[in-house]
């Protein structure tokens, strides 16, 4: 347990100004909320120093505003931490993390496509689960998304 | 050629001894375990038709359509085969102690037409409201609340009448013997929006 | 016309085809190939292309990306060509009728002829629908 | 496009344009790999927010058939974390049990169609004959041969009753005498050896950068196994160890599975044998708002669950992730460079949800169709039989 108050500790010192809210929730889980512009400075230094895991990546739209938090897991002390960042729903726009570790890239294409969340630096930002005949623009996963397909049938269409 | 190991020679007596491993199927019929999770079947008189089922089918597989115009009102509920997908929540939801629809070991489904044969249907009896005619419950549904809550029953005349009459004790003429003590209204069986209404306001 | 049909069925090549299935069902239709029940007792064999199969066995709710591939299969097989849907998903989506991705049910892209329910239907039910099928063509 | 129309795929052939993996070729080795896939998707996070809590198991444990435990295992964790309650003792073992035995009837699938790939047909046959005995387990402990409907938030939704327990010991114990023989067969077999060795090496390095998971990455040296490392459920009343081997290769992707077997057994039979009695569901009435995270080491790898909970009876958001999403894009890794014989075991060691594998195309760089899914299994089946003739077997 020790290393864990180290480290948590000392993610708190070196980035201090980027972060934005710091909820330690269990001795498994822990929220960091910090500024979208310093997310691959904060998400190397996790991948790369603290040799964490990066979990996934899950794209929430909150409504008010789109938010993307990014799992690593830290497997020898059984801990997850979770960052947070808070986009706004008009043009949410983020560094990728795909140059940092290759695991980033598909959640990153498939984050963009259902969420439309644009990643720049991204080497190839192509659509990954949708069909070719799904309209650009059209976001399955945000809260205000309406049925755009007039013959869908949303019964068992005996 | 290769001479076969005696590993080899002793398993081929082996499976010569022990015969084919495939199951007689179409010639013997097959029994699936006791716990096997079948088709779902409604239990006419034991259902008491509260759609606890509908409401809580994950996959929508069961539907309901109350009659009202043609003569006696009845509540069709409906469970679609081929939308359902024989998890077992109904039964574990249903009110009457799991006895209203059951999980049989049915396994042979198959059919030709989704039009006609996707689907079976059982018809409860439902109770209108005596003045505004809307569809308060099935009647066993009364029934069953009048029983399970016993003498508290007699609070609202809805309930203790549905469970006297089933009884046979309350017949028309002590309605209507009733009728000229004044708020007639009072002792009938009223949907919830009436019973207010009579309460409150001295029709 | 079922004349042919009646013929083929004697002993009908299956093709297998998966719109966008959780592949429960397809690990049922090839439980039907290995050693416990064994289609091939009654001469359904499984053929790696459309162009030999008689019997068509669907699984999966259609997905967009499937459904239109699904539709350009079905006009290359060879008529006369049975299909038999296995699986609620294939019958009406079962649990997707409401996802974004899965339009319309199978019925509505290509003529059905058997429905197999079932979440995943016993491999004993496959083989008791596709008999059962059989029988109702022959009886015609 | 080619005019000839190759389909391809013996089970799931789908129309020759839209493959799951696209090998571009010079000459027999693979130069260029690119995958579509979307093929079955079905919005199954979109569906989630639909249904209540309890509701949203079903479509989770949709997700993929040979590992339907797994999603609703990782959900329910994650929607105990949100409140966050410990489930009762008897409820844990429940869920071993059935996690263990669906991890038995996944490794034996995929052990026989690798069987498959490599021509050894026998193989095939005899694992999956040997898969329904632990299928007939399972149909007896929770009613369906999968796609169990055994998980809640908060426990279990059927108890295994104890004169159940004779026959399905009986059962699994059935199992392991056919399985020794079978490992034996397939771990010494010489032309095995010779064909899957040192082809489609997943370097530690490459593992840990893909975030691959489970046994694609324990072959490969990672020792990650989230029973170990947190454990949950039952895994932590139980000795069980985790197979990891080094060198990362087709060969060691067989070996850790099929090890992998034994130790399910083993957790299978010691959950059976101390079944604790009590209670088997707490009967969640509310669930506050908040977040929570679960994951349950899955046949394939981890899989990991989101919810996010706004205090209604419906999940918010709900992010799920199979370990194939994370396992996939290693391709990158283990294909290019090897001959296109090879292309399918190596696609296949990753233990994709299978119907994915059948669906292979190899192009020339204009983009012309030439080898369609069954002939590149052909193709890895001539090569075992090319390294047979050459070894002096057959």
């Amino acid at each position: 347990m020790a290393r864990r108050e180290e480290i948590l500790k000392d993610i708190q010192t070196r980035f201090r100004e980027d972060i934005v809210d710091f909820f330690d929730k269990s001795s498994k889980r822990v929220y960091i909320e910090i500024k979208p512009e310093s997310i691959v400075r904060v998400a190397g230094y996790i991948f790369k120093e603290l040799e964490a895991r990066f979990n996934i990546a899950s794209g929430v739209d909150a409504r008010t505003h789109l938010e993307i938090l990014y799992h690593f897991s830290l497997e020898d002390i059984n801990l997850l931490i979770s960052l947070r960042v808070k986009l706004d729903r008009e043009n949410p726009e983020i560094d990728s993390l795909a140059p940092v570790f290759k695991g980033a890239n598909w959640i990153e294409r498939e984050i963009h496509e259902l969420l439309g969340i644009n990643f720049r630096g991204h080497p190839d930002l192509r659509r990954l689960l949708l069909a070719k005949e799904w309209p650009a623009g059209v976001y399955p996963l945000r809260a205000d998304y309406r049925e755009w397909d007039r013959n869908a049938i949303r019964d068992r269409g005996v | 050629m290769k001479l076969p190991k005696a590993r080899e020679l002793v398993e081929a007596v082996k499976a010569l001894v022990k015969g084919p491993y495939t199951s007689k199927f179409p010639a013997k019929p097959h029994v699936p375990y006791s716990s096997f999770r079948g088709q779902p079947k409604y239990d006419p008189e034991k259902c008491v038709g509260c759609l606890a089922c509908e409401q809580v089918c994950p996959a929508e597989a069961i539907g309901h359509r109350d009659e009202t115009e043609n003569g006696q009102p009845k509540r069709i509920i409906i469970h679609y085969t081929d939308t359902c997908i024989f998890c077992g929540t109904c039964e574990q939801a249903c009110i009457a102690d799991h006895q209203g629809i059951r999980l049989t070991n049915e396994w042979e489904l198959s059919f030709f037409d989704r039009k006609k044969e996707s689907f079976e249907s059982i018809e409860k009896e439902l109770q209108l409201c005596e003045t505004c005619g809307a569809v308060i419950a099935c009647k066993d549904h009364l029934k069953w609340i009048a029983e399970r809550i016993g003498e508290l029953s007699f609070s609202s005349p809805t309930l203790f009448y549905s469970h006297l009459k089933d009884l046979g004790v309350v017949d028309e003429n002590i309605i209507s013997a009733l009728k000229d003590q004044g708020r007639s209204d009072r002792m009938k069986i009223l949907c919830a929006r009436c019973r207010r209404e009579t309460t409150l306001t001295t029709k | 016309m079922s004349i042919t049909l009646n013929a083929l069925l004697k002993s009908p090549w299956v093709f297998h085809l998966s719109t966008g299935s959780c592949n429960n069902c397809d690990i049922e239709v090839l439980d039907c190939l290995t050693p416990r029940f064994d289609i091939e007792r009654f001469g359904m064999l499984l053929t790696g292309s459309i162009k030999h199969a008689d019997v068509l066995l669907v699984t999966g709710s259609c997905n967009r990306k499937s459904a239109n591939r699904l539709k350009v299969l079905y006009d290359q097989a060879p008529k006369p060509c049975v299909v038999i849907a296995i699986g609620e998903c294939s019958l009406s989506r079962g649990m997707f009728i409401h996802s974004y991705n899965c339009p319309v049910p199978l019925d509505k892209i290509i003529p059905v002829d058997a429905y197999i329910p079932g979440c995943p239907p016993k491999p004993e039910a496959i083989i008791a629908g596709a008999v059962k099928l059989i029988q109702k063509v022959r009886g015609k | 496009m080619a005019r000839s129309v190759i389909p391809i795929g013996p089970w799931h052939p789908l129309q020759e344009e839209p493959e799951f993996f696209t090998l571009t070729v010079d000459g027999e080795t693979v130069v260029d790999i690119d995958v579509s896939i979307g093929y079955n998707h079905r919005g199954i996070e979109k569906l989630s927010e639909r249904k209540t809590f309890d509701q949203s198991t079903f479509v989770i444990e949709r997700i993929c058939g040979i590992c339907s435990t797994s999603h609703p295992f990782a959900y329910t964790r994650a929607v105990e974390d949100i409140i966050p309650v410990e489930v009762p003792e008897r409820a844990k073992y429940i869920r071993t049990i059935v996690a263990e035995g669906e991890r038995v009837h996944s490794h034996l699938l995929w052990f026989g169609l690798a069987g498959h790939f490599l021509g050894y047909n026998t193989v095939y046959h005899w694992v999956w004959k040997l898969r329904e005995e632990i299928l007939d387990v399972l149909e007896i402990l929770t009613g369906n041969r999968n796609n169990y409907a055994m998980f809640k938030p908060g426990g279990v939704r059927r108890d295994i009753n104890a004169d159940d327990i004779p026959l399905v010991v009986k059962k699994i114990d059935s199992i392991v005498p056919t399985l020794d023989r079978l490992k034996k067969a397939v771990l010494d077999d010489p032309v095995l050896h010779a064909r899957l060795k040192g082809i489609g090496i997943l370097t530690k390095e490459e593992a840990i950068d893909y975030c691959a998971l489970g046994p694609t990455s324990r072959a490969s040296g990672v020792a990650k196994d989230v029973r170990k490392d947190a454990p949950y459920g039952a895994y932590d009343r139980v000795d069980w160890d985790m197979i990891v081997t080094e060198n990362g290769d087709v060969f060691d992707k067989v070996v850790v599975r099929i090890l992998e077997v034994y130790e399910s057994i083993k957790i299978m039979k010691t959950c059976l044998s101390k079944l604790p009695a009590g209670e088997i569901d707490l009967n969640i009435k509310d669930i506050p708002p908040g977040e929570g995270i679960g994951a349950h080491e899955a046949p394939r790898g981890e899989t990991f669950h989101y919810v996010r909970s706004d205090g209604t009876n419906r999940p918010a958001r709900h992010k799920v992730r199979a370990p194939t999403f994370m396992n996939l894009p290693s391709y990158r890794a283990t294909v290019i460079g090897e001959t296109i014989s090879d292309a399918t075991i190596i696609l296949a060691a990753i233990d994709p949800c299978y119907c994915c594998t059948e669906r292979m195309a190899v192009r020339d760089d204009r983009g012309r169709k030439i080898l369609g899914g069954p002939d590149l299994v052909r193709l890895s089946q001539e090569k075992t039989k090319k390294l047979a003739n050459k070894m002096g077997l057959q």
